[in-house]
């Protein structure tokens, strides 16, 4: 059987994340090919439900990143999303949803190295907890015929 | 055919589990969960939940499941493939524990699943169905099948229907239909001759609380009444009521997909949410509670008598105990029966 | 076996007609030809159209029966399903069951005079019958189209609606609200009723069918009263929303009368008898 | 309760207020909410220990509200509430007076709902013993033991909203769950679309759910679905202090904190 290749869905914000992924690009720093980027106007724009889509989508791993606390382009919105990454969090951690395969990082557009680093490690912590069946079994509707209570 | 009627001791019960399970019967028997009973696939007779007077829900999950897959669909590079539901896969069931009034109910299911068009996955479903009924010894403040035509030993809907005789007594089985007969000669030794009759006796007394035939004939003209308001302020529009039902079969069509592969699947909807009947304009023709309200009560009492020829409502009381507010369905036909035009 | 009620036909988008803001026309063919070949319908019917993976959106067959081979429906983007047919190319398959409902009984109008009414997004559903009667015309007396949409852009189906102006045995009168006229417009500047009401045709011997927003239907009615006709001649369609279009999901009736099987078409007569949910 | 009675009707009489909302008799042991506007129909009014429906479900319904000025019995869990819509501009003095019910079962009347907050800031929101072993025990599960506990109870749920629609809090006139563009939760009781829901109910309810129970209570299969708004409320209290509703409106997802601690953020 082929080696285990983890699905990361990384939902960056536009001006920091996203342009220091772009800086580790022209810095051909390599790094993991499993991640697909999906760029947000900001992270305050990051909904929860995105993120329980993407589990339910395949994802196996997520990354969530954006400025720096103070660096926000909207002033206050990683504030904002800190609170609710917080709340969101601990309510995974609560549903049992397994909160090793949400990453949260802070990236700015100068640190093209850090979000190299980021994607390696998760990747790889990923690829030891290996994929995320115990989410796929109860997502795996529609293939079931009739859900009884 | 004639009804047969056999005894069925009490210590068989458990060994006619025994013997429909080896004959791979899927059993679907009231269990308890949170205190609140619903049919679940059962492997062990000792799980059945027993003593109820009700279950929270119905049994019409058996033959109109909450979430229903009516196609797949698949697109590739060669186009677009649907495939139909198989319903070769549909298994045998015994519907265990039934009680008469949702027994019955399952009459006033197919009387919608068949209006015309006949919907041949609910057909197919149900025509797997054997179902095993028991009558009641016991009843509450919120049964009241005797108004709407049925009785605490009603063998209508039931295949096989038993009857405990007294407190730790056997059970008279009444065989009911071929299905049911067939479930007799997988146990014959089981089903003992027996010439015992009047089971009346050990059944729940039940008065009559209310005319059902009135109530159509008031409903004619009470449309505008404002009994509709005063009754529906407290309702808050949730689906319990619709939910735990034996008829109620308002459902919804949706689409559930994943990349290039999904399902349309019918799903159970409710004539109590706001949302129930809004336009894609916006508009919507009942925009207020009372309106939904209305609509609950003249479709079971009004709107099928006339069209389907069934009343929509076994008086099974369930709506009444699962409502979160205490819309109390016995209560307001009654007082709609007294309200004077 | 039974047929399963909730499979639909599979159909290709032949052709894509764009008709106004929003508002597209898809020419439907069966994907099989067996499909096609047991297919029929009749003028007023209505069918469940489907994108696979999105969901079913009900609306009429907008193509007049006596045309063989295709239908065609007529929508405007404005819900879940409907925006998702619009993102459709031609080529595309989509889903199509039907036809549901009653039909306009185009046989018991014959040797009367016919007036349609209709306003904005409302002339599809009576599309399919102008079609059919102009395709047996001489079945009927005189033909009279009243169309009106809130502006020049909003009309639907701009080179019918030329087609029927240069016909001799058709008279169409179209109107744009005031404010909606172009530079160039040469129709009424008016509201639907209005327009009626100012053109007044005969209603001797007259069948008036209605379509169009609530609140054109509503001003409209009370001006083919005054005209003198009688509501057992006044036809119009109603479109509660469905979802399945066979009397079982509960969503459409109107007292004990369902939209889906008893109608969509009704006559005036029969809305008076029914509770004001529609 | 004489005093409620006798104040309803001098209010209804007075045309101070045009709805007393309070609880009645309901069937058999249960009681049930009462809509007075009839002097005569006060007498109907009850109070006691049965009486634990969120009365304040119903000041934001249309159909109450249009009544004109109502008056609810509220128990402190109703009061805080109250407080919470007001912070979130549902009610205000001009359309609701309170007339409270003290954990004494003493009437208390406030002249504005500035009064009322005062009075409920007296009291701390407590998780009663039973929920709070039972959070106790969820806790010390391993994370796919949870996983397992959530999936089974919420397995059951049919999606009757029964939860929602008893919430006071949940009085959007449009759910997210009713709208389709996009669909976020599936329409269908499915597993994975349950838990959806029931996250998604949580989070909206994080920092404005007063514990009062009424979803739970309302649940037709009494599904546990509070122990999730519970431990909403223990950890925002543990992150960001402690929470009471406050006609401030500075509630604890719509503000923030630039010295917010987290551990968990690379």
């Amino acid at each position: 059987m082929a080696e285990f290749e983890p699905k990361i869905v990384a939902f960056v914000c536009n001006w920091c994340t996203y342009a220091g992924a772009d800086l580790t690009g022209t810095s051909r720093i390599k790094y993991a090919s499993n991640v697909r980027i999906i760029r947000f106007p900001c992270t305050g724009r990051i909904d929860y439900m995105l993120l329980l889509k993407a589990f339910d989508e395949g994802a196996d791993g997520i990354i969530v990143s954006g400025c720096h606390p103070n660096d926000c382009h909207y002033t206050s919105g990683n504030f904002h999303a800190r609170r609710r990454w917080i709340m969101f969090r601990s309510l995974c951690d609560f549903t049992g949803i397994d909160t090793e395969r949400i990453k949260f990082s802070w990236v700015s557009a100068a640190e093209g190295a850090k979000w190299a680093e980021i994607v390696n490690t998760t990747v790889a912590s990923i690829r030891e907890l290996g994929p995320y069946t115990d989410y796929k079994k109860v997502a795996k509707y529609p293939e079931k015929e009739v859900i009884h209570g | 055919m004639n009804i047969d009627k056999r005894l069925v001791r009490k210590d068989s019960l458990e060994k006619l589990f025994d013997i429909l399970k080896r004959n791979s019967k899927t059993i679907y028997a009231p269990f308890t969960k949170n205190g609140k009973s619903t049919f679940r696939d059962t492997e062990s007779f000792g799980a059945i939940s027993t003593g109820y007077i009700q279950t929270t829900e119905s049994a019409k999950d058996i033959a109109f499941p909450r979430t229903e897959k009516l196609l797949d669909f698949s697109k590739s590079k060669e186009g677009m493939s649907v495939k139909g539901t198989d319903l070769n896969d549909i298994p045998d069931v015994i519907l265990w524990g039934v009680r008469p009034c949702d027994a019955s109910g399952i009459g006033e299911l197919s009387s919608i699943f068949n209006w015309d068009y006949k919907d041949e996955i609910y057909i197919n479903r149900l025509s797997k169905v054997t179902v095993f009924g028991f009558s009641c010894s016991k009843s509450d403040e919120y049964c009241f099948c005797t108004s709407v035509g049925g009785n605490p030993g009603n063998t209508a809907g039931s295949d096989i229907l038993f009857t405990l005789l007294g407190e730790e007594g056997d059970y008279l089985a009444e065989i009911i239909t071929e299905k049911g007969l067939a479930v007799v000669d997988l146990a014959q030794n089981l089903f003992e001759k027996t010439d015992i009759s009047g089971k009346e006796k050990f059944l729940a007394e039940l008065p009559v609380k209310f005319s059902h035939e009135d109530i159509r004939l008031k409903l004619d003209k009470f449309f505008e009444s404002k009994e509709w308001i005063e009754q529906s302020l407290r309702c808050l529009g949730c689906g319990a009521c619709a939910y735990v039902c034996p008829t109620c079969a308002c459902f919804d069509i949706q689409d559930e997909a994943h990349g290039k592969k999904g399902s349309r699947v019918r799903c159970w909807d409710s004539c109590g949410f706001s949302h129930f009947t809004v336009h894609t304009s916006g508009y919507n023709p009942r925009n207020v509670q009372s309106a939904r309200w209305r609509q609950r009560i003249m479709h079971k009492f009004s709107y099928m008598p006339e069209r389907l020829s069934v009343y929509g409502c076994t008086g099974c009381g369930r709506c009444s105990r699962a409502c979160p507010v205490d819309m109390n369905i016995l209560e307001h036909l009654i007082s709609i029966q007294e309200v004077t035009v | 076996m039974m047929d399963n009620l909730y499979m639909p036909y599979l159909m290709r988008i032949e052709r894509i007609t764009y008709e106004a803001p929003g508002v597209k026309t898809f020419m439907l063919k069966f994907v099989n030809e067996a499909d096609q070949d047991k297919f029929s319908y009749k003028a007023g019917q209505f069918g469940e159209y489907s994108v696979y993976g999105v969901g079913e959106s009900t609306f009429c067959i907008a193509s007049s029966p006596t045309r063989k081979g295709y239908i065609e429906c007529t929508f405007r983007q404005t819900g879940k399903v409907t925006n998702a047919l619009s993102g459709c190319e031609e080529g595309s398959i989509i889903g199509f069951r039907g036809p549901y409902g009653n039909v306009f009984p185009l046989d018991k109008w014959k040797g009367k005079n016919l007036l349609f009414i209709a306003g904005g997004i409302a002339l599809p559903p009576m599309r399919c019958v102008i079609w059919n009667a102009l395709d047996m015309r001489d079945n009927f007396k005189d033909v009279t189209i009243i169309y009106g949409a809130r502006t020049v852009k909003d009309l639907v189906y701009k080179e019918e609606l030329k087609d029927w102006e240069l016909r001799k045995d058709v008279k169409l009168i179209t109107t744009v609200d005031p404010g909606g006229e172009s530079p160039d417009w040469k129709g009424e500047i008016g509201f639907v009723p209005t327009i009626v009401e100012k053109a007044a045709p005969s209603s001797k011997d007259t069948i008036a069918i209605v379509c169009g927003p609530p609140v054109m239907i509503k001003y409209t009615f009370p001006v083919l009263a005054k005209l003198g006709f009688a509501d057992e001649n006044i036809y119009t369609t109603l479109e509660n929303r469905m979802k399945c279009g066979f009397g079982k999901c509960g969503r459409c009736n109107v007292g004990n009368v369902y939209v889906c099987k008893d109608g969509p078409v009704f006559t005036l007569a029969q809305l008076k008898e029914l509770p004001d949910e529609y | 309760m004489v005093d409620l009675i006798k104040r309803a009707k001098e209010l209804l009489e007075s045309s101070a207020v045009k709805v007393v909302i309070g609880y009645e008799q309901g069937t058999g042991n249960k009681t049930r909410a009462l809509f007075v506007e009839k002097t005569e129909d006060a007498d109907k009014l009850i109070f006691d220990s049965r009486c634990i429906q969120n009365l304040a479900a119903y000041v934001t319904k249309k159909e109450v509200k249009e009544k004109g000025k109502m008056a609810i019995a509220a128990t402190l869990p109703v009061m805080r509430s109250i407080i919470q819509l007001a912070s979130e501009f549902q009610v205000n003095d001009n359309n609701l007076l309170v007339l409270g019910i003290t954990p004494e079962s003493n009437l208390i009347e406030f002249a504005n709902l500035v009064e009322v907050e005062t009075f409920v800031h007296q009291y701390q929101i407590e998780i009663d013993a039973r929920n709070k072993e039972m959070l106790d025990k969820l806790a010390k599960m391993t994370s796919a033991e949870r996983w397992k506990f959530w999936v089974d109870e919420l397995a059951p749920c049919f999606k009757c909203y029964a939860c929602r629609a008893a919430c006071p809090m949940c009085y959007c006139s449009r759910c997210t769950v009713d709208f389709n563009q996009p669909q976020w939760i599936p329409v269908p009781s499915t597993e994975l679309g349950n838990l959806e829901w029931h996250i998604m109910r949580a989070m909206h309810l994080t920092g404005r759910c007063i514990d009062c129970d009424a979803c739970y209570n309302a649940c037709p299969l009494s599904i546990p679905i509070n122990l999730l708004t519970k431990r909403m409320l223990v950890d925002a209290k543990e992150h960001f202090g402690n929470y009471q509703p406050s006609l401030k409106g500075d509630n604890l997802m719509s503000t923030y904190k630039p010295d917010d601690k987290e551990n968990f953020i690379q």
